[in-house]
């Protein structure tokens, strides 16, 4: 498994202000998320809510090393890519409260944000049925030769499906610029991966492809920003589809619902203890001399306050206009009955 | 003897009897044994049972109910979870062209007595898992397809889908798991799987529903009560086969029919209800047959929304009395 | 201008021409390429445009029609086919749960305009691979869905289908691909996704059916005909959205109705066109609407069984006769 | 890739009249089969026709090394199954005829032979749909500890399929006793495996799930047995699934609607010539001393007669009674509607 920690880290060679940014993001992340789980026990968020909390490092990490022009789908627990698309938290939080400000119009709920134009086409809460999507994003980008690289993002449980099986096999197929990165949180839903998968490592899946497969420390911003900017750059070379496979570790409920019975405390208390990516990456630009307890203080700062105006505009914002409801069901106007 | 129980305890004790009596029976699905059920059926199960016969299995809903129809046929009673009837489109092939076949396609060598329990349901999930499709299950000859409302029901029915030697799609609901009914004490408590159940009779209008609707349809029916119109309330709760005669009886005393659905309107199981009526009772029909059902849309997540799609108390009220002529025919969605 | 074509000539021609007009268009789908298609409606496609634009693909019937959604999105327009409808059983959970929600659930930010070409029909093929499911696709908000009868809607409708923004299900079957007619000459012919058509004036009873039952119709119209029986035949063609107000009109002149399909009767299309007309034309019914579909039974393979299965002439004719009181009600399978 | 020429075949050392039965199916197929194609040109078939002409050294070899108690089901080529399991061809040629002395009562016609009482669970046409229902049969033989092994037949095609995944990773994750034998013949229908697959080989995609695979030469019925065996008995000892891909081709077009412009000729007849699996076998039986000219002679004689008396069977049994049309949909009585 790659990690960035002994080795040189490309990663380290960004720029201070990126670095902070993806620390500031990492941070955005997660107290977003434990504000929504605070609207959610108040009532003003339903529905599913799948909190990214843990596993902030691998879409913050994936996203920095994207090209804007590259595209993006992902499964559900989307909050964090969106933020990381430097998405407005105002938008998000609202589309969580099911406003009309919301980032699909409230409409899709915290399973279904988007962004068309980030090219983030979705959340999607079928368990890997985005994948074949991600597949057809790639062969869009090779059909009109734009060298954009589509990444597909899902869980260590959707590996399991059928529709991943046929996407991995299509891409590898016509060499497609798709990049599968599968977030290895070790549990679908209350199922750890050693019930639901004839292998533990998710990478291994790759071989019946002869695709290129690669293990990453999820916690660790910088490695997942390396090997996705390594992998991306394969792709985007007509190489073919690239897969990664992020170890990390969801630290709430699989969704606000989850009793967590199949799972110890002492493990998740091991984990946040000992790999908070957010955590770690603090450390780590400590100890590269990188910036200082002040720097981060005055971002952890300023995001409690983006946090408390996105809970506020959602909090404000008007609800969808009733008289919409039929809209958007097709695109082109209907005439008959 | 008889105890009040919840629909969701009365598929626990269905489950846990029908285990204790045959070996043969076993669970398989997402998140039932580990996480305890996405909805608590089988919560406790896998301590009480055991790994061999609580099966968590990968996400992977074609090949669990393929698994299901083999072991089957390999002389096993699987009792498969899909964990909501969303997910069930990707085991559609399985359930239409292998499940439901099986069985005339070679000449009634042999049978796959499997069970597919899945639920639905609806709640600011979203459109992908706010849907019903029992009617599309309803259309497949093969198969049978059962949508308990109340607990009695759900408990005898499951065990005789599990006794039984044909496939059968046992379809719950989200919101009703907490609804308390009477069910009776015996252990071979069995329910045939055919049958809808006139539950309130009343003079004036019919309205036919089943799973969660049957209480939208019982709470306008007391509504209008008060004013003096007395509905009769069929409980559908098997799909397939259709009871129709019971519905046609019904109507031929009122002259007058609604459908309470909750999945989109057209082609829903109230088009079935409507056709086979006015086939049947076409004399008797004194107001065309209403059909309340959702709002044709892809659920939306936004609470006002979807209060707008999903029908409500309000909007049989409304149906009835359209048929009835009190009003302007309103539009019921 | 026009010429006489045969269905798949038609086809062929939309495909073509669509191709050559618009470079973001390809086809996708298993053996249309080196194959030929199965129905060979793509036969020299592969040697005239190129493996980019003339995908074989694997079997593989999800992942083709996901792909299908992400090209689309991508700015592309993908037909995709899937070799029979039966196995679009294997799609249905992107054709439902992807391809009819994306623009609604993002709240019209985007389209994915992909077609999907494939074909229903029957013929000794057993079980699994005589089935038909536009009722199923007919069922869900988001989707248009297309069953043409004749060449000339065959190519006016896949030309509109390919240059639109929605998804459309378009099916074509397997009995009719050699049938002749009309087709104009124009290269940008296009007929709008929307409307049913009156194909044979007619007082007595109205006979709605499409794709190959619409032949059916015809020939049981012709041949009551020459017993003084005038029957109106609706070619319904569109199935999502439905033209209901058309076969309205037509059976407010005609007071009667019969609804000929080749699915099981059960919550197939008559279902939802008996419920509809019954709704907005109680008044004007002299009697029931009558269905004729398919035993409810999986096909089987011998010839004399499978003869029995599938509606026919006759069987029509009983219908409209039973409409008609002309005889002792009849049962129409 | 596993042959047995040059090596010495465990095979080999099966009694002569073992040899000889075997050679006697492979020989009793190609002549069914021939006779069938005639009867379709006649019109006395119908419907799909999937003719097993060139590979029936992999039925033949599979079906020698199994336990009559294991269980079978296969893909729609099914012919060389049920004839080398010993149904009657009279009864096969029947249900073809689509008559009430087929295997089921001409219901299924050529793509659904069974016979329950053999434990041949069936042919399938959905192409990958019958292997998850292998895997339970699998799990019915573990959850019973019947030490039976399910044998699934299917083609390269159906590797392609998210069927076929999910049914190698449950098979696998549970250590299920099922064979996974696949026919590589090269083309799925029209379509050349280099055109559906990412890989050429299909015992590659055995390695997403941990589960030993192994290349036979399906032209060679002794590498195919000895194959068979070695796999069954690790089934059958707990081990869990194996996978076997069998290198064959089939002679005749995918069904006879095939107008084959996706192959040529030549190499049509290079196979033909070159790898005819009864030929092989002959010159090797030959070769190894165990039978000679003549033997062999009188086995193909006897077939004549045989496939002449199954199509005498099939053409002067009754249809099916129009009055059972409406049987077997359901086991249970119907009362309602
Ligand atoms: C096809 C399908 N089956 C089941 C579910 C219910 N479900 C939602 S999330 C989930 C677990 C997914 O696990 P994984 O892919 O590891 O992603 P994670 O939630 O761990 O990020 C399940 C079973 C679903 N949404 N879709
Ligand atoms: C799901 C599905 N898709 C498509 C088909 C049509 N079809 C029948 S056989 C076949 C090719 C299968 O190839 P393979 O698995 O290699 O088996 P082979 O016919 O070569 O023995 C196809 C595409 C089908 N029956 N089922
Ligand atoms: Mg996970
Ligand atoms: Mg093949």
């Amino acid at each position: 498994m790659t990690s960035t920690v002994g080795g040189r880290s490309p990663g380290l060679a960004l720029p201070k202000s990126e670095l902070l940014e993806m620390y500031r993001q990492m941070v955005l992340i997660r107290r977003f998320e434990e504000a929504a789980a605070e609207q959610y026990a108040l009532g003003k968020i339903a529905g599913f809510l799948h909190l990214y909390i843990g596993e902030e490092a691998v879409a913050v990490g994936a996203i920095r090393a994207m090209d804007p022009r590259d595209h993006l789908v992902t499964h559900y627990r989307d909050h964090g890519y969106a933020l990381a698309l430097g998405l407005d938290p105002g938008r998000c939080m609202a589309e969580l409260f099911g406003k009309s400000t919301g980032l699909v119009g409230g409409r899709g709920g915290s399973m279904h944000f988007a962004d068309a134009s980030k090219n983030f086409w979705g959340g999607y809460a079928i368990v890997s049925g985005h994948l074949p999507i991600a597949v057809g994003l790639g062969l869009a980008s090779q059909y009109q030769d734009e060298r954009r690289v589509a990444v597909a993002i899902f869980g260590d449980g959707a590996t399991n499906a059928g529709p991943f099986h046929e996407s991995m096999n299509l891409a590898a197929l016509w060499k497609l610029p798709v990049l599968f990165l599968c977030e290895n949180n070790q549990y679908g839903m209350g199922t750890a991966v050693e019930y639901a998968s004839a292998v533990r490592e998710m990478a291994r899946k790759a071989c019946a492809y002869d695709m290129p497969a690669e293990r990453v420390d999820g916690q660790d911003v910088l490695a997942v920003y390396d090997a996705t900017k390594a992998a991306l750059e394969h792709c985007r070379s007509g190489n073919g589809p690239f897969f990664i496979e992020a170890l990390t570790y969801r630290f709430r409920g699989h969704s606000m619902a989850d009793p967590e019975m199949y799972r110890s405390k002492e493990e998740v208390e091991e984990y946040r203890r000992q790999r908070d990516p957010i955590v770690l990456f603090r450390t780590r630009l400590t100890q590269e001399g990188i910036a200082v307890a002040t720097e981060f203080e005055e971002i952890d700062r300023e995001i409690e306050e983006v946090v408390a105006a996105a809970v506020r505009f959602a909090e404000e914002s008007p609800e969808p206009d009733p008289a919409t409801v039929m809209e958007h069901v097709y695109a082109e106007p209907v005439r008959v009955s | 003897m008889a105890r009040e129980i919840t629909y969701r305890d009365a598929l626990r004790e269905a489950l846990r009897e029908e285990m204790y009596r045959d070996e043969r029976v076993f669970l398989m699905g997402e998140d039932i044994g580990h996480y305890g059920g996405s909805y608590a059926v089988t919560r406790g199960f896998l301590q009480e049972f055991g790994p061999k016969r609580v099966r968590d299995t990968p996400i992977a809903e074609l090949g669990i109910v393929g698994a299901g129809i083999g072991a089957a046929i390999g002389g096993l009673r699987p009792v498969v979870e899909i964990m909501t009837i969303n997910f069930s489109l990707l085991a559609m092939d399985q359930i239409v062209n292998h499940l439901a076949k099986l069985h005339y396609m070679f000449n009634g060598q042999f049978t796959a007595p499997v069970v597919i329990r899945t639920a639905a349901g609806f709640g600011q999930l979203g459109a992908t898992h706010s849907q019903t499709f029992e009617g599309w299950y309803a259309h497949v000859p093969g198969l049978r397809v059962v949508m308990p409302a109340v607990p009695k029901d759900a408990k005898g029915f499951l065990k005789s889908a599990i006794r039984g030697n044909d496939p059968v799609i046992f379809i719950e609901h989200s919101l009703i798991y907490r609804n308390r009914g009477e069910v009776p004490d015996d252990e071979d408590f069995l329910l045939p799987l055919e049958g809808a159940e006139v539950r309130r009779e009343g003079t004036d209008v019919t309205i036919v529903s089943w799973s969660r609707g049957y209480y939208l349809a019982l709470g306008a029916a007391e509504e209008l009560a008060r004013e003096g119109i007395d509905c009769e309330v069929i409980d559908l709760r098997v799909l397939r086969p259709l009871d129709i005669d019971t519905v046609v009886r019904s109507v031929q005393k009122t002259n007058r029919l609604v459908v309470v659905e909750e999945g989109w309107r057209t082609l829903a199981m109230g088009a079935e209800i409507a056709a086979a009526v006015q086939e049947r009772a076409f004399d008797y029909l004194d107001a065309p047959i209403a059909r309340v059902g959702s709002l044709e849309v892809p659920m939306p997540y936004a609470r006002n929304l979807e209060r707008l799609v999903v029908p409500n108390k309000d909007r049989v009220v409304a149906a009835v009395r359209q048929v009835l002529y009190q009003k302007q025919p309103v539009t019921v969605g």
